[in-house]
């Protein structure tokens, strides 16, 4: 297990979001967190990446807790998460933002892999000396994901990544999504598009206001008809 | 059932709280302490105002001072000048001091937050050399004597005593018109401007005009404020209007709790009253102030009575001793 | 008389830029209204003071007096902003809490050194002024607008260039963010306090060099103060406008002073600035607004 | 069936970058109407156009035939526009209700002197405020929520109290951007039949959305942006069809 | 009694913050029969004017414990309590209020700032408390008639007109008033341009002002001064702004004479060094006086502070002994201004005292002394 969740309990102030919640995520695979509006889910991603702190409960990422730990170290340890509602840096350009995810790379290919996400999504080489803060909100959106992705993350963690993008662009970054987990990173994904996200899915999880309701295989979520009629549009 | 109980325990508490306000005059050792009060009350009606700017609107005014000065000098020279009554120069003071206020406000609307805060400080040093200088106006740094005590139905208010009903009678009308105010949708539009700008004018709120009127509005309350308090000590000198009297008088507001009225008062009474149990060690008064106000900072960021303030803390102290607390947020 | 009005001017501007762009770093980065500058690098001063009178080198003295600076804002970092920074405060509450850093640095200083005004010269800085003619130019002003101006070009170099000034920039935009980037928010932010000292103290220094004294009322007045107009007039966040900004400043002083009336001298002085901020609501280097509905 | 907003040749120009080019289009009073088109084509900024938040480089704007270019996003909301946002705008510090309550600031009508001596008139006019904006909930079904701080309440949520906020205010033309963005199918199919009792109840609605089944089944007709230009303007049922749509827009449609 | 004072010597801090007094068991451990005679000095302690009312502080902190340490007065310990009224006269008022409410209190040394002074008069007024005044030296207030309030020091505008003499004597043709804006050098400023006028038909006197709180360049007055072919500057204000602008027209090459009004204290000739070569000041306190008594005083001040006393330090201490003279001769709480309006004759280590009726004192001297070689001497009249 390269991402072990146990018993996590967090709050704000003092209502909890997460209410003891466990999850197992698999190294090389594919973790997909579906649920309602308000179910806790982008709340366990930034429990896991270090903003919240948990109130209780264990975050074991190769068999260490790093519940305690702060972001950075976190990012350090390779999780970076693509945080939901873009959060791009406003100020800087397409290209600094890039460059700041690549924050904690050390090498030398920074500049090829900014050229390669250029490549997938030429919209952002084409506002590349555009302020972030400026662009449409789909443009944001893919540029939060290439920006997570500049640090090379051995866990990546995406809160809806395809909210707000085209549907031909939702096809690009699930097509994408693919290709990166078989490049080998594992990835958590939250998505509201529950079916294209089963569809890629290895495991699937199923969350309800604070609690973990079903945790199942990605195939057989897909089927199983409570998942079938709250999560895939009924029909 | 369990709700007429309640309406009536809260009946039975302001009943006597009531009655120990309008009783405390009789307790206090001394006129001192009748004099810190009634301080206390004065200062309360402008930090009211301070948090009508801020905490409702969300412009740091660091002005205020400015605004006290241009009430008390109004009042002070229209009394020493003409023969009018009392209670006429005290509410034209109110209104001319709305007047400017709402003069500046509406002048500043283009600048953000930021610039704001320190145009607020150039009106107070404005106001202030003004007063010094212009010494036929405002009889320059000698000030203004023998301003009169309030006058109301031909009772001439002039001991401490008489003034802590004045002070009492003056704080609950003006809590209560700022109260009415910010309850009223044109208190919700100056929130509204407050959390969003752009969202407040997608709302058909016209924030120039609003913000021109909140600074009136809060300015005819800062003007009344220093009308009585120059009324109480009779003496007008330009030397009270400074830059730190106008940071004293936010930390009011803020200390207080901003958008929570009662947290005015509450502010305005710490800040009136630390610094008269600290008046004789001089040497530690700064010191006294400041590392109070970092504490209550850093234990409330929003205020004594703020979100996440005294309540909150009291609240998760008595659950902590096991007492079951009603949650008020629905899950 | 114009001409010599014009250099007087200038060297007044130059004086406030190094402690207008200490203010500005601090100010443009993390947004905070810092009451506590001006009484921050006084206490700098005087500990540059007192080592120096007890005997110790100039640069020695003045290395003290940073590092002491640096220190106590670290310190005051590290207890009274950070804390709130976690809390989530809002934007009021650092300042709240600012002032009181303030008050208690300006005690600490009555206390230790006294209210009094001491003598301040270091020695270092070669006094006297070059003349030409009936032109008078003191050699310290050339210093210091030396000093200021390399000072703002290495900032802005390490800003633009170094892996920490993208940190930097970062932050100034989203704290949480930034953390999200593997960003050590917490050793930056530090890190630009002290660098805020460092310069807030060496202006300091400068400061009372030009003048010759200092006493406990340095801090607020002509330190907090002036460098926020400076930092107002020239754009919150840029390092070139706190020079330019403190430049225009030194020039409505000393123009209003010598040929309007040194008793409305503030006055006109803040109203120019008024009429200013109405032209130009953002100053003159404004930031570029970056947010889109 | 009345035309309610016509636009001519409008176009919109960010330093260089022609976010919109030449469009023209008429949306009429009793309809649904949908815009399209890739990221960073238009959609936003022509919202931003038809509620003066930005003035146009060139073209007029027309609502219910009264010439309204170069007026300001307050006249426009005046005249009967509201919107939601894209990037949400709550009023994050207070709550929902004062949220929804804020929607209603046009229709409010006391002066100063009225609220405070508090009389009859604005105790009558704030109560019925708060019936309608309270009934405004239940229609949407966040009542529950109605005391809650707007700032923490979860992203669907915030986009309800949006709408709710949109709607009291009783315009006659409702913009929504992207209001589905952050649901889940089933909260999607929900929203989809409030906007269409939402069109029942008065006012000519909008949308932006990605969502290609939802604007198929929902628009009367759908206006395609693509690099600021129109690139159609028709019954869903040809837009879907369109090649040049489906080649910039949908691609090629999986399974 | 008051037997802190060694520590306070001990301490290196000059102007003195330290206040022993203050401590709480001064009453318990009383040496002498009766109750101690308690008195309030007021004055600002922090912020920008601090340094006045401490040093004003420390000349009566200086006397009460040498009468202390000597018996005290009729057996009756002195006990000094200090209020800050930060120079701001709303809080003057409190502090006022403060001390009329305490009944132990017996009388006040003033506050320094005229504002405050005049602020707080209403309630020591009203409690029948007599007010002292060391260093108020404010003209208007001898127009008030208040008959509660006396003061030690001399007017501003009777030592202004000195100084003006002297300063003509010396050969001054067109002199120039640089002034504080604040209410004493503004009304100092007046009288002397007025005097100026009458006695020697000068009508332009070139004033300048400056504002204290925030001003300290001072290029654009000497620019103005320069260009008028100013050749003697009068100077109403404190000493730093005065050393200062001595500084800054001697960078420019500009060296008019100069003579202030409140430069006398020791700290301008190490601020100013060089430039203030040649400063006439008017002064109260003649400490280049070779009398023992006022050298002894000048030793034992420099012990204690480690700094010269000046005006106000100086008449502080002797107002102090002034009023345990007083007490002394059978003046009481009640009393005290009455008799020492009518009876005082007090010959003081650094000033004579005695009451004109109205609030001066008749009998106070002024000085002239010029900096010469680095050190204040006597001008000759
Ligand atoms: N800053 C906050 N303060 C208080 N409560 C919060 C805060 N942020 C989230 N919550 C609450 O925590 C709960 C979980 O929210 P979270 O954002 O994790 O949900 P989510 O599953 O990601 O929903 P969505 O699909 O809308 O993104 C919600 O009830 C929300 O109201
Ligand atoms: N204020 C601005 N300054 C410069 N460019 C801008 C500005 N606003 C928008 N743009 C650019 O104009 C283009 C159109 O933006 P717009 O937000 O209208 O797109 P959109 O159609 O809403 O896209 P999305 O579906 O991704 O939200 C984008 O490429 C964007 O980068
Ligand atoms: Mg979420
Ligand atoms: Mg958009």
């Amino acid at each position: 297990m390269l991402l072990e969740v146990k018993d996590l309990t967090v709050k704000y102030d003092q209502i909890a979001a997460l209410k003891g919640i466990s999850l197992q995520v698999e190294e090389g695979k594919l973790t997909t967190l579906l649920g309602s509006n308000g179910a806790g889910k982008s709340t366990l991603l930034k429990t896991v990446s270090g903003a919240l702190k948990p109130a209780a409960g264990e975050i074991l990422y190769m068999g260490s807790n790093i519940a305690k730990l702060t972001s950075h170290d976190i990012v350090k340890k390779g999780i970076v998460q693509c945080p939901e509602g873009r959060k791009v840096f406003p100020r800087q350009t397409v290209y600094e933002n890039l460059k700041m995810g690549a924050f904690v790379r050390k090498d030398r290919e920074i500049g090829e892999d900014i050229e390669k996400y250029y490549q997938q999504f030429p919209i952002l080489k084409e506002r590349r000396n555009q302020k972030a803060g400026l662009l449409s909100g789909g443009e944001q959106q893919m540029l939060a994901i290439c920006r997570a992705l500049m640090s090379r993350p051995k866990l990546l963690m995406l809160d809806e990544p395809s909210m707000g993008l085209a549907p031909i662009v939702v096809q690009e970054v699930f097509k994408m999504i693919r290709a990166i987990k078989e490049s080998g990173t594992t990835i958590l994904l939250i998505e509201q598009n529950a079916k294209q996200a089963l569809k890629v899915a290895d495991f699937g999880y199923i969350m309800e206001v604070g609690y973990i309701t079903i945790g199942d295989d990605a195939k057989a979520l897909l089927k199983s008809e409570t998942v079938q009629k709250a999560y895939l549009g009924g029909a | 059932m369990k709700k007429l109980v309640q309406a009536k325990t809260k009946l039975l508490l302001l009943g006597v709280f009531l009655v120990v306000i309008l009783l405390l005059p009789f307790v206090v050792p001394n006129t001192y302490a009748l004099k810190v009060l009634n301080n206390v009350m004065l200062y309360s009606v402008i930090a009211l105002s301070v948090n009508l700017i801020l905490g409702f609107c969300g412009l740091l005014d660091f002005g205020r001072s400015a605004f006290v000065g241009i009430g008390t000098y109004f009042f002070a020279i229209v009394m020493t000048r003409f023969q009018i009554p009392w209670i006429v120069a005290f509410l034209a003071a109110g209104l001319f001091t709305a007047l400017a206020g709402w003069v500046i406000g509406a002048f500043l609307q283009r600048t953000s937050f930021d610039y704001l805060t320190l145009i607020t400080i150039g009106v107070v040093e404005i106001v202030r050399l003004f007063l010094v200088n212009c010494t036929d106006v405002t009889n320059g740094a000698m000030g203004i004597t023998g301003v009169p005590s309030p006058q109301l139905f031909g009772f001439v208010l002039k001991s401490h005593f008489q003034f802590y009903y004045f002070a009492l009678a003056l704080l609950v009308l003006c809590y209560g018109m700022i109260s009415r105010i910010t309850k009223s949708y044109k208190g919700r539009a100056l929130m509204a401007i407050r959390d969003d700008e752009i969202a407040a004018a997608y709302s058909a709120i016209n924030l120039p005009g609003y913000k021109a009127m909140c600074f009136g509005v809060a300015s005819f309350f800062t003007g009344i404020g220093g009308a009585a308090m120059v009324s109480y000590t009779r003496y007008a000198s330009p030397y009270n209007f400074t830059i730190d009297e106008g940071l004293i008088l936010c930390q009011m507001a803020i200390l207080g709790g901003l958008g929570s009225l009662p947290g005015s008062i509450l502010g305005a009474a710490i800040l009136v009253i630390v610094p008269e149990l600290s008046r004789t060690a001089y040497e530690y008064r700064l010191l006294i102030m400041g590392i109070m106000m970092v504490v209550l900072m850093l234990f409330c960021p929003n205020g004594l009575l703020g979100r996440s303030g005294l309540k909150d803390i009291l609240v998760r102290f008595i659950r902590n001793l096991g007492v079951k607390v009603r949650e008020k947020r629905k899950v | 008389m114009l001409f010599q009005v014009f250099i007087n001017a200038l060297s007044v501007g130059s004086v406030y830029a190094l402690i207008a762009m200490g203010y500005n770093l601090v100010y443009g980065i993390l947004g905070q209204l810092n009451f506590a500058h001006g009484d921050v690098y006084a206490v700098g001063c005087f500990v540059t003071y007192s080592m120096f009178v007890s005997g110790m080198n100039p640069i020695f003295a003045m290395i003290c007096g940073i590092l002491a600076g640096v220190i106590v804002n670290l310190c005051v970092e590290r207890f009274a902003y950070r804390p709130l920074r976690k809390k989530g405060a809002n934007r009021i509450a650092p300042t709240i809490s600012a002032v009181g850093i303030a008050y208690i640095m300006r005690n600490v200083v009555q206390l230790v050194w006294g209210p009094q005004t001491f003598a301040f010269n270091l020695e270092v800085f070669g006094g006297g002024s070059l003349h030409f003619g009936n032109l008078y130019v003191g050699t310290l002003q050339i210093w210091i607008l030396t000093i200021a101006v390399a000072v703002m070009l290495v900032i802005t170099l390490v800003l633009k260039e170094t892996k920490w000034g993208q940190a930097i920039v970062g932050i100034s935009q989203s704290i949480p963010t930034a953390a999200l980037m593997g960003i050590n928010v917490n050793r930056v932010i530090a890190m630009v306090y002290g660098m805020g000292a460092a310069l807030g103290v060496v202006g300091g220094i400068l400061f009372c060099s030009y003048y010759g004294f200092i006493y406990m009322g340095i801090g607020f007045a002509y330190g907090t103060m002036k460098a926020w107009m400076a930092t107002i007039w020239g754009g919150i966040g840029s390092l070139k406008g706190a020079i330019i900004g403190a430049m225009c400043l030194g020039i409505c002083e000393t123009f209003a002073g010598a040929y309007l009336s040194t008793a409305y001298k503030d006055v006109i002085v803040w109203v120019i600035f008024l009429v200013f901020i109405m032209i130009r609501p953002r100053g003159l280097f404004p930031a570029q607004i970056a947010e889109k509905v | 069936m009345a035309e309610l907003l016509r636009i001519e040749h409008l176009c919109m120009n960010f330093s260089g970058l022609k976010a919109l080019d030449d469009i023209s289009l008429t949306v009429h009073d009793d309809e649904i109407f949908g815009i399209i088109g890739p990221n960073g084509a238009g959609k936003t900024t022509l919202f931003n156009n038809i509620t003066g938040f930005n003035q146009p480089t060139s073209g007029r704007m027309f609502l219910e035939g009264e010439d309204m270019t170069g007026k300001n996003t307050t006249a426009f909301c005046l005249k009967g526009i509201a919107r939601t946002f894209q990037n949400i705008r709550v009023f994050g510090q207070m709550s929902v209700l004062e949220n929804v309550l804020v929607g209603m600031h046009k229709n409010m009508q006391a002066n100063l002197f009225e609220i405070i001596l508090k009389t009859p008139r604005q105790k009558k006019e704030e109560r019925k405020a708060r019936e309608e904006a309270m009934e405004m909930l239940h229609f949407l079904g966040i009542a529950d929520a109605a005391d809650e701080m707007a700032g923490s309440l979860p992203y669907g949520t915030q986009r309800k109290v949006e709408i709710a906020r949109a709607l009291v205010s009783r315009p006659k033309l409702l913009l929504l951007d992207e209001p589905t963005a952050g649901m889940n199918p089933q909260e999607t199919d929900d929203l989809m039949h409030l906007i269409a009792q939402i069109r029942k109840r008065g006012p000519a609605v909008t949308v932006i959305e990605h969502n290609i089944k939802f604007m198929l089944t929902l628009c009367d007709r759908i206006a395609v942006l693509n690099f600021g230009k129109l690139l159609a303007l028709d019954v869903p049922e040809k837009v879907a069809v369109n090649p040049e749509v489906v080649a910039a827009y949908i691609g090629e449609e999986e399974e | 009694g008051n037997t802190k004072t060694d520590g306070t010597a001990d301490s290196s801090s000059t102007a003195g913050t330290d206040n022993s007094s203050q401590t709480p068991d001064a009453k318990d451990t009383d040496a002498g029969t009766g109750e101690a005679i308690r008195f309030a000095v007021c004055g600002p302690m922090t912020g920008d004017s601090a340094e006045q009312g401490l040093l004003q502080m420390n000349g009566c902190q200086m006397a009460v414990d040498e009468i202390n340490a000597a018996g005290g007065v009729n057996g009756r310990q002195l006990d000094m309590v200090c209020y800050d009224d930060q120079a701001s006269p709303n809080q003057a008022v409190i502090v006022a209020e403060k001390i009329a409410a305490d009944p132990t209190i017996e009388f006040v040394i003033s506050h320094i700032n005229s504002g405050c002074t005049i602020a707080a008069q209403d309630v020591y007024i009203d409690a029948g408390l007599t007010v002292l005044a060391p260093v108020n030296t404010l003209d208007e207030l001898s127009g008030y008639g208040w008959e509660n309030f006396m003061r030690i020091c001399l007017s501003d505008g009777a030592s202004a007109k000195m100084l003006v003499d002297a300063m003509m004597e010396m050969g001054a043709q067109k002199p120039a008033v640089f002034y504080a804006n604040t209410a004493n050098d503004l009304s100092a400023c007046n009288i002397i341009s007025d005097y100026l006028g009458e006695k020697y038909g000068i009508a332009d006197v070139i004033k300048e002002t400056f504002n204290p709180e925030t001003d300290r360049d001072y290029s654009s007055q000497v620019e103005k001064f320069r260009a008028a072919g100013v050749d003697c500057i009068i100077l109403c204000c404190e000493y730093t702004p005065a050393a200062l602008l001595m500084t800054q027209c001697h960078e420019k090459d500009y060296r008019p004479q100069t003579g202030g009004l409140a430069c006398n204290n020791p700290e301008i000739i190490s601020l100013g060094g060089e430039d203030v070569e040649g400063l006439l000041t008017v002064t109260g306190f003649d400490c280049t006086n070779p009398d023992e008594k006022i050298q002894e005083f000048i030793g034992k001040y420099r012990e204690l502070y480690n700094t010269d006393p000046n005006d106000c330090s100086s008449r502080g201490y002797d107002t102090i002994y002034c009023v345990a003279d007083a007490y002394k001769n059978g003046a009481a709480k009640e009393n005290l201004a009455e008799w020492m309006l009518e009876k005082t004759d007090y010959q003081g280590v650094t000033c004579d005292i005695r009451f004109d009726g109205n609030c001066d004192n008749q009998a106070a001297i002024t000085y002239i002394l010029q900096i010469q070689s680095g050190a204040f001497t006597l001008l000759e009249q």
